[in-house]
């Protein structure tokens, strides 16, 4: 029991700002580049290979494992290139600023009572705000590439977005009516101590009360990450890649590592506003050991909800461009609109 | 600046850049002739698989590619195109010239409209034989040109040279 | 390593293609967008050109520029003998191999007035309709990568290497088989072959089922393809466009069934199959449905193969007799002839190839006239070319 | 207190500098660009005096949409690849003259009125912002409805005129 | 699945071929003067030669009057003896042009050196005719068929292009396969193929007589 | 410094740390990449052909009225928020203020959708 | 929206190709991607391509008798051959030398050859074969051309011709050794 | 921060974009002037809201980052109609009193 005392104290130990801030900035600049290698080695790599009845990457690293780090170090090697037309500096802003929309999404997110870089008090508004900042990212990397196929990318790719940015938001307002809070720690503790219909047997995770809400979540998310069937924007069989076409070496990894590190974030948003985040309804929330289990926890419904996502992404050939759009109007915002009054009604009535 | 474009760099750095462009080759999907679906078998074909060795066939523009696989009949009017395209990959990058065609125009040596041999245009790295070669013998190709990778010297080609095995 | 008197014509062809290409885009300038797919570009299977001028995202009007995989097959066999020609001409629709052989050997034999006999023509027939499959195979996993799903593609890859596993086992080429002779074929079957062609058509029966629920079912896939190019029967027949492209528009015309050439097909029991809609989605449903088909067609072909010799009386140097001779197959892009003109001699005075994809292909223009960007790669993924088969 | 201080130094030189470029420049694409970071540093002061809500209000509706709403309407307009010629220099001058002598007169009235009186960043929290809302300004907050629908269909009116011609 | 015309086909070959004499025979009535010869091999194919002016005429008599709805190919042939002797053949290495002799034409013969080939088919009947026309030496030009036949366009933009034959009324007269500058029209018998001439043929070595000689 | 300012400050060093991020990868880059100025590396991709015309054109106006809406509508979910949050405290009478303020919006969105403003192309 | 029907098909098809590859058609034990997958990993494990398959032409130069007929058949002119005329000792005892063909030069430049096989059919003796094999790649295309030596190299790689499927009158033939 | 800096701040930040809307001709430049404006506005009211330590400030402001919504909406849409009827956004050039 000592050492287990010992761990509680560490942890419980009033640690200084400035310690701790860099502690947590230490652990999301590595969260963020490993959750994306860990998306882009088991799904990408890996998953879609099984689907497909082959092996995906085997000789670099035991099973290929070490493949993504390949990847990196040799576009570290790779030519910078502008090209002559480009915009040099809003062409070299450009992943920044997408990079910075990802990162950015982690100050939220919680992995456990204590494991939180920061609980604000709007926690998800934030998160869903900062997401947003990507599609400048986006417009910027196809407007200065000088480039048609980047330019209609960046266009179809900033439309799309903003049209899922929407059901996105919209969907996330029901567990906001039903927590009663932005801050998603709280929203995490509602689900765990939560009842439904007064039974309590499993707390409350919201995807159980607000299927429509996570349905709508997660197709908004697969859009906003530009996966099929909604990659209609980087679609590399008419616009070849879309506004990523000019990008060469390190910068074009950074969209990359963006667009997996988006999806890893979104998959935590999901697992903590549906799934009941870092917590088990049997626990006592307050308990040092969330803080060693609620990442472990977390990473497993993580993957869970990227499984999903991809899946998806595996299988389904893309819309077009008019037909995600109807998807967006004229199906999941009345849809999440109308979930919202249920929502709201069930919340004053019940 | 170019700490291995000025052949300084510490041995063990070098290899450990090797290992990794050897291990990750983003491969241009340049599809010509016959040998283009020999390839597409490559790529896309369960039974050869060629992501196992770390081939990956994403990129659909140049601009993401290190290796391009000229595969199958080049003609004069393409040429061009063949040529810009190649220079629009950032360096290092890497050439396997596929099949017959590509290699001496193949079939159609005494054609009019093709071109002899793409080594003419851009400096080839390594040569599959086959009218179409069968998979696996671009895999042999692609093994090949892994080895050589493994141990070339970057500093020559960074410079553009030729792979220069130690 | 080849003669070196090439190369300086190879840097005028290289600067004169250069000037053309400035040239055409300068004719081609105009107000509204001009957007360029290809010469190298997923979408095209290779190096067509495809020169679209949009209004936002709509096409104003597209110009297909081929040529850039043109070999000159018409000139070559000009100089070349008869089984000399054979194999070069595998290589006009590099995925339909063996089919591509027998319009050629097909119309020899008729000026030389023989004939193959019946096992030859049996086998023919087999290793045409496992081309077929082959062929469509990739048309069938290609068509949905081009609309974005990732996973057919390999799907059809994987199953289509049991064909061609059957293909090299026969012929010895998984590609370019050259494997026709006029009068029969090179060689007999191996032992055991039969065997092991109905199990890989067992699979590739389940493999069009897997691609019904996989693809022909999804939502998606329909949305993106219905009402999606349609052509209509008049118009199809006035491009030239022949096989699944007019049967998906109700033109109930295949020259298995109508064409009067020496194959085994009046022997065994099949069915053409049509779909009245005539756009996208009914080219890919056909093509679908003549995949399974041409599975059953094999099983038949292999269960009633005739014992016997497979090469008539031909003698060893073949001097084709004077006179005039077209040939056309129901070829799996659709009617694939030769005309070929001969004046006795060890080559042909003349041949004409008429291959289907240049006319599958010259609708284009007409037919994406007004569509969407989107749509452009759905309807140029289901007409369905092979470069070769559009340059030769 | 010290940090604040800093903090709002920073971002006010980062705001005039960002702003005056935004006015100035010739590349309009820039010029929304350089709006960005004008209205980043908005927001930042927002958060710098606790009003946490409208900070985030200030990302979500500025950055993440009227700026996209800005390039779309720039790329819409842009009719080819050169700068905007802003050759007119004779009304550059007035401007400036009208722009300082507003500036003087409101730097006059303000020291004038406000001594260094400390702000005090509490932070003011969604509920309250809520409670005040929906209470005391009931009213405006259905009126806004009414706006946004107003503006909605003016615009699509607007836009949607003369369409195809 | 056996259908009836491939039997009744296959027993008109030994007699002959009323359809296709039928054929012929409306052609003719169509045409009148422009009809100058046809050919009928029974069972297998009808040719007609036309004369050029009737050219279109011809295919538009072929399209409502015979069913001909289906535009299956157009070209030309060029029927001077290859100048280039038996170097094209593949045989020997001899690369001196020798003279050209004289030309014969095939089917329902012919007068010129080039010849305009058409073939038109009905998917209805399911026959095919191939209509033939002269085009005299100095003047190599013809009517366009893109009018009656959309699909003929990129058939004379190559046939241009191979042989240099001018289509009047086409709208796009350009080449369709070979980058703008290429000098030449392949596919006429006097265009040589470089790569043939200038390499040397590895098939001559004086070693043997033909083996299996040797021990008799 | 209050705890709510040090959680945003936390914030702007993320930001930095992003920054950070690019620019020391790129910097790291720059030892090891080569640099090999060739003539054609520098133009526009195209498939492989002249770039034609310029760069890009006017776009369909529909992005424009798309990014409108959108703009509309997150207004809309800025107040919605703050409400969903109260909601308990407020009743059926803030289920019915909203309700109001959401019929109004979406009468918006069906004025959109019957003006076949939704129709993409 | 009728859009679920087919959507879940498709679903329902990528997740079982999914479990085949991880846990093969029984019942999922431990996941054996290597095992079930397609694949067959290349480096490690080769296929042997079928027995008739055109991967490199081997000679048999006891055969060759130099005649050129497989070089001037090529319709490619990739074989170059080059030989002398020398006088064999009697093959009987008394009889007269007889006159033979030496093989100096027997190449073939693999980068241009086309793999038709029209040479190694029209061999009237038997000395030129199809070898499955196909691993030859080289970095210096004037590697590609393989002289005598590295031909009959290959020639341990050919593979016995194969029987015939039942109902054939074709004659099965001996590869030399 | 001390009150009389925000309020300096946001008068700059209104008098750059009252230059801004005087001296630029570009029509999309105008309206990003007068974001600036509104912005500047804003700033004051959140000054007053703590300084006064209420919420109405924040609640102005959101209300004046919905008209400037409102107000991009609409403005953006008549730019885009005179683009489309002049093929100039340059307001000088669309003087309606000129005709």
């Amino acid at each position: 029991m000592t050492g287990a005392t010992a761990v509680s104290g560490l942890l419980a130990a009033e640690v200084p700002y400035w310690a701790s801030s860099i502690i947590k900035l230490g652990v999301v600049a590595l969260v963020v580049p490993t959750a994306a290698l860990i998306l882009g080695y088991v799904f990408l790599m890996k998953m879609m290979s099984f689907m497909q009845s082959r092996l995906g990457p085997m000789e670099a690293g035991p099973y290929g494992t070490l493949q993504l780090l390949a990847d990196g170090l040799k576009f570290l090697q790779k030519e910078d290139i502008f090209p002559d037309k480009a915009d040099r500096t809003v062409f070299a802003l450009a992943p920044l600023v997408v990079l910075i929309s990802t990162f950015l999404i982690y100050v939220v997110i919680p992995a456990g009572p204590d494991a939180v870089v920061a609980q604000l008090d709007v926690g998800v508004f934030y998160a869903l705000a900062v997401s947003s900042l990507s599609v400048v990212g986006i417009l910027m990397a196809g407007w200065a590439s000088a480039n048609k196929y980047a330019l209609m990318g960046g266009l179809r790719a900033a439309g799309q977005l903003i049209a899922y940015e929407l059901p996105l938001v919209l969907a996330v307002m029901g567990v906001v009516i039903q927590a009663g809070t932005l801050d998603l720690q709280k929203i995490v503790s509602a689900q765990a101590t939560g009842e439904i219909f007064g039974w309590g047997g499993i707390g409350n995770p919201f995807i159980l009360t607000q299927f429509a809400g996570f349905f709508i979540f997660l197709v908004a998310v697969q859009a906003e990450l530009t996966q099929p069937p909604f990659d209609m924007p980087v679609a590399e069989s008419e616009i070849v890649g879309g506004y990523q076409v000019e990008y060469t070496g390190f910068r074009f990894l950074f969209f990359f590592m963006g667009e997996f590190g988006t999806a890893f974030a979104f998959g935590a948003l999901a697992s903590v506003l549906f799934l009941g985040g870092w917590a088990l309804p049997w626990g006592d929330l307050g308990h040092w050991g969330f803080n060693i289990a609620g990442p472990v926890i977390m990473l497993v419904k993580v993957l869970a909800v990227s499984a999903l996502i991809f899946w998806f992404r595996f299988t389904y050939p893309r819309l077009r461009e008019d037909q995600l759009q109807r998807l967006a109007w004229k199906f999941l915002i009345p849809l999440s609109l109308v979930n919202i009054v249920v929502t709201g009604v069930f919340k004053v009535v019940l | 600046m170019g700490l291995v474009a000025s052949g300084k760099a510490p041995k063990p750095l070098t290899k450990l850049l090797n290992l990794s462009r050897k291990y990750s080759i983003w491969m241009y999907q340049w599809g010509l002739a016959c040998c283009a679906i020999e390839m597409g078998a490559v790529i896309g074909s369960p039974r050869y698989d060629v992501m196992r060795l770390g081939v990956i066939p994403f990129p659909a523009s140049p601009r993401q590619a290190d290796l391009v696989v000229i595969s199958g009949t080049v003609t004069d009017k393409m040429v061009p195109s063949i040529l810009r395209l190649y220079e629009q990959m950032p360096d290092p990058k890497y050439v396997i010239s596929m099949g017959s065609c590509a290699n001496c125009g193949g079939p159609y040596w005494d054609s009019y409209s093709v071109t002899k041999g793409i080594d003419q245009i851009i400096p080839v790295d390594v040569y599959v034989p086959g009218c179409p070669p069968r998979p696996e013998a671009l895999l042999e190709g692609i093994v090949l040109l892994q080895e050589r990778i493994g141990n070339e010297d970057p500093a020559v080609r960074w410079k553009g040279g030729p792979i220069v095995v130690d | 390593m080849t003669a070196s008197g090439t190369d300086q014509r190879q840097q005028l062809a290289y600067v004169a293609a250069q000037a053309a290409d400035a040239r055409l885009n300068v004719e081609i300038e105009t107000e509204g967008m001009t957007l360029n797919i290809g010469p190298q570009h997923p979408a095209t299977h290779g190096t067509l050109r495809l020169v679209a001028r949009l209004d936002g995202e709509q096409v104003v009007e597209a110009e297909p520029i081929m040529g850039y995989m043109h070999r000159g097959y018409e000139k070559l066999a000009e100089v070349r003998t008869y089984p000399q020609i054979t194999t070069l001409i595998n290589r006009i629709d590099w995925l339909g191999s063996f089919a591509n052989e027998v319009p050629f050997i097909l119309a020899a034999e008729k000026l030389m007035e023989v004939e193959a006999p019946p096992r030859a023509q049996w086998i023919r027939t087999a290793l045409f309709e496992l081309s077929r499959i082959a062929n469509i195979t990739l048309f069938l996993g290609d068509m949905a990568v081009q609309l974005g799903a990732v996973t057919p593609v390999f799907m059809a890859f994987r199953d289509r290497e049991f064909v061609l596993n059957q293909i090299e086992a026969a012929t010895g080429g998984r590609f370019h088989p050259n494997f026709d002779r006029i009068g029969g074929l090179k060689d007999d079957l191996p032992r055991g072959w039969i065997e092991d062609t109905k199990q890989a058509m067992e699979k590739m029966r389940n493999f069009c089922d897997e691609f019904e629920e996989l693809v022909l079912g999804n939502e998606i896939f329909q949305a993106r393809c219905r009402g999606i190019g349609i052509v209509p029967p008049e118009v199809g027949l006035a491009y030239g466009l022949s096989g699944a492209n007019v049967r998906a528009s109700g033109v109930d015309w295949d020259l298995r069934r109508d064409g009067q050439e020496a194959l085994a097909y009046d022997q065994i029991d099949w069915r053409v199959w049509t779909h009245p809609d005539g756009d996208s989605f009914a080219r890919y449903w056909v093509r679908l449905q003549e995949t399974r088909e041409a599975t059953h067609m094999v099983d038949q072909l292999l269960d009633g193969l005739p014992p016997g010799p497979i090469m008539a009386k031909v003698p060893r140097i073949i001097k084709v007799p004077g006179g005039e001779a077209y040939a056309a197959t129901e070829n799996p892009l659709g009617e694939m002839g030769y005309y070929i003109v001969s004046k006795g001699d060890l080559v042909p005075f003349r041949v004409k190839i008429r291959s289907a994809s240049f006319s599958n292909m010259s609708i284009t223009p007409w037919l994406l006239k007004g569509v969407y960007v989107p749509d452009i790669i759905t309807i140029l993924a289901s007409l369905y070319f092979i470069l070769g088969d559009i340059d030769r | 207190m010290i940090a604040e201080h800093v903090a709002f130094g920073i971002i006010a030189a980062v705001m005039v500098a960002s702003a005056l470029r935004v006015v100035t420049t010739r590349d309009i694409v820039h010029a929304a660009l350089y709006l960005v970071i004008v209205l980043a540093g908005v927001a930042a002061l927002f958060l710098l005096v606790g009003a946490e809500f409208t900070g985030i209000t200030q990302v979500l509706i500025y950055i993440g949409a009227v700026i996209v709403l800005f390039l779309f309407g720039i790329m819409l307009t842009r009719s080819d690849f050169d700068q905007d010629a802003e050759t007119d220099h004779k009304r550059k001058f007035p401007a400036v003259l009208t722009a300082l002598l507003l500036l003087a007169v409101m730097i006059g009235a303000l020291v004038d009125r406000f001594e260094d009186i400390e702000l005090d960043p509490t932070p003011q929290t969604t509920a309250q912002v809520s409670d005040e809302l929906f209470s005391q300004y009931i009213v405006p907050f259905e009126a806004v409805s009414v706006l946004l629908l107003a503006a909605l269909i003016g615009a699509i009116v607007i836009a949607r005129r003369e369409e195809g011609g | 699945m056996s259908s009836t015309e491939t039997g009744a086909d296959a027993e008109a070959g030994a007699q002959p071929d009323r359809r296709r004499e039928d054929w012929a025979d409306k052609m003719a009535d169509a045409l009148g003067e422009g009809c100058l010869e046809h050919h009928i091999i029974p069972g297998s194919d009808l040719w007609v030669r036309v004369t050029r002016d009737s050219w279109t005429g011809a295919a538009t008599a072929a399209r409502d009057r015979l069913g001909c709805a289906f535009f299956d190919w157009l070209s030309a042939i060029d029927w001077l003896p290859s100048p280039y002797g038996r170097d094209m053949d593949a045989q020997e290495d001899n690369p001196e042009p020798r003279a050209a002799g004289a030309t014969e034409q095939g089917y329902a013969g012919g007068e010129t050196r080039f010849q305009m080939v058409m073939r038109l088919y009905s998917v209805t009947d399911h026959l095919g005719i191939t209509i033939k026309a002269d085009l005299p030496d100095g003047d190599l030009s013809i009517d366009t068929l893109i009018p009656i036949f959309a699909g003929a366009n990129w058939h004379e933009r190559e046939a241009w292009e191979m042989f240099g034959i001018r289509f009047n009324g086409h709208p796009d007269l350009r080449n369709i396969y070979l980058p703008g500058e290429f000098e030449g029209n392949p596919l006429r018998k006097d265009f040589p193929l470089l790569a043939r001439r200038v390499k040397p043929w590895p098939g001559i070595v004086d070693v043997e007589l033909f083996p299996g000689e040797e021990d008799s | 410094m209050s705890e709510f300012l040090r959680d945003y400050l936390l914030v702007a060093l993320f930001l930095m740390l992003a920054g950070a991020l690019v620019f020391g990868m790129l910097g790291l880059g720059s030892l090891l990449r080569p640099s090999r100025p060739q003539p054609q590396k520098y133009i526009t991709y195209e498939s492989g052909v002249d770039p034609v015309g310029l760069g890009w054109s006017q776009s369909n106006i529909r992005y424009y009225v798309f990014a409108l809406l959108f703009v509309m509508f997150d207004v809309e979910a800025v107040f919605i928020f703050p409400w969903a949050t109260r909601l308990e405290a407020y009743g059926t009478f803030g289920l019915v203020e909203m309700a109001i303020f959401i019929f109004i919006l979406a009468l918006g969105l069906v004025y959109a959708w019957r003006k076949g403003v939704l129709r993409w192309i | 929206m009728a859009l679920v029907p087919g959507l879940i098909k498709g679903l329902k098809v990528t997740a079982r190709t999914m479990l085949r590859t991880l846990f093969g058609d029984g019942p999922p034990v431990l996941p054996a991607p290597s095992k079930h997958a397609h694949t067959v990993q290349y480096p490690h494990v080769k296929e042997i391509p079928a027995d008739r398959a055109r991967g490199v032409i081997a000679l048999h130069e006891e055969n060759c008798t130099a005649c050129m007929l497989c070089a001037r058949e090529c319709p490619d002119w990739c074989i170059y051959i080059e030989g002398h005329k020398y006088l064999a000792p009697p093959r009987r005892e008394g009889g007269k030398p007889r006159q033979k063909n030496a093989l100096d030069r027997f190449d073939i430049d693999y980068s241009l050859c086309m793999y038709c096989g029209i040479c190694v059919e029209v061999c009237p003796f038997e000395a030129l074969f199809w070898s499955p094999e196909y691993e030859y790649s080289e970095p210096r295309i004037a590697d590609l051309l393989h002289d005598k030596e590295r031909l009959g190299e290959w020639m341990e790689t050919v593979p016995d011709f194969e029987p015939y499927e039942a109902g054939s009158q074709q004659k099965v033939l001996k590869v030399p050794r | 921060m001390l009150l009389n800096e925000m309020l300096l701040l946001g008068a700059v930040l209104f008098c750059i974009g009252v230059y801004g809307v005087l001296a630029r001709r570009n029509g999309v430049l105008v309206l990003m002037s007068i974001e600036l404006i509104l912005n500047a506005v804003n700033i004051n009211l959140i000054a007053f809201g703590a300084f006064h330590d209420t919420v109405v400030g924040q609640i102005f402001a959101l209300f004046v980052i919905t008209v400037a919504a409102a107000e991009v909406g609409i403005g953006l849409a008549i730019v885009l109609l005179l683009y489309r009827n002049r093929r100039s956004i340059d307001l000088d050039q669309v003087d309606l009193m000129k005709g």
